[in-house]
């Protein structure tokens, strides 16, 4: 799974740290949680949908 | 060899289907369903689009 | 051509393809089939470009 | 190969946190105090923005 | 293997300075007079950048 | 050191030179010089912070 989290680490980061502070804040460490989350939904759903179209 | 080209393709689907459908502000971990909809037809019109130029390409006879 | 391919979907299908529906329009295919001869033309000038000045 | 591995990780948080601190005008050579620290911030940041992941997918059991 | 490399140089190239000078609606099939010199441009001032670093490395004694 | 020169180069080339002329102008130039100073020192300061944490 080492892909899976190089790249929710370079979505999330992006998207929940836009200026990186002294240390992670709550809100920051529940929209990395919440990101991750959704991120691997994303992932199912564009699996699901790419084995459908291919098979 | 094979199941790792399909993990590939599908990490870079997600890559580029999560920055063109998932532009909101992150709120919850579900994903809504105007999301959904577009992650699935993210995935079918650039599989559609490279079809669409694989074939003009064919059809100039190859040249590049 | 694979990288070629790969590299025209990419561009073509960011620059023509902003928000994918259920199908592709036909605005969407001959947005596709123009950008496409663009990005050729493209390499070919950069190629040219790129010989005259390394030879 | 270590230090191969170490020079890209450094190649690769030099160019995401560059992208994140380094937004301004280039007007001369040295960086100033708070793209200093903004660049530490941003390794650090994203060090534990990792280790949060890693953790979150042990917690529910490696499913991915 | 160099006809690989430089094929390689020329797809980044591309990519780049398509990225740069491309920026317009796609209306037809042909590049435009501007769009043309850009793209040679871009292919020569990127290169007169990379031996301008390179220069300037040379001097400081290739200490990086 | 070409992977640094690789990085430097797209960096600055995307900051110093937003729209490629028929030369390089003086303050392009300078701009580069100052960039390549600026980023090596970047790389330094994401180095030592690196080895400080993971150590």
């Amino acid at each position: 799974a080492r892909m899976l989290i190089e790249k929710i680490n370079e979505k999330c980061f992006e998207k929940c740290i836009p200026k990186p502070g002294s240390s992670l804040s709550s809100g920051e460490s529940l929209c990395l949680t919440n990101c991750m989350q959704k991120y691997m939904a994303a992932w199912n759903t564009v699996s699901a949908a790419y084995i459908t179209r291919i098979k | 060899q094979q199941k790792s080209k399909f993990q590939t393709n599908v990490h870079n689907l997600t890559d580029m289907c999560w920055s063109k459908c998932m532009t909101s502000k992150i709120t919850g971990t579900a994903i809504d369903k105007g999301e959904n909809s577009c992650l699935e037809n993210c995935v079918n019109r650039f599989i559609d689009s490279q079809k669409t130029i694989v074939k003009q390409l064919d059809h100039m006879g190859g040249r590049a």
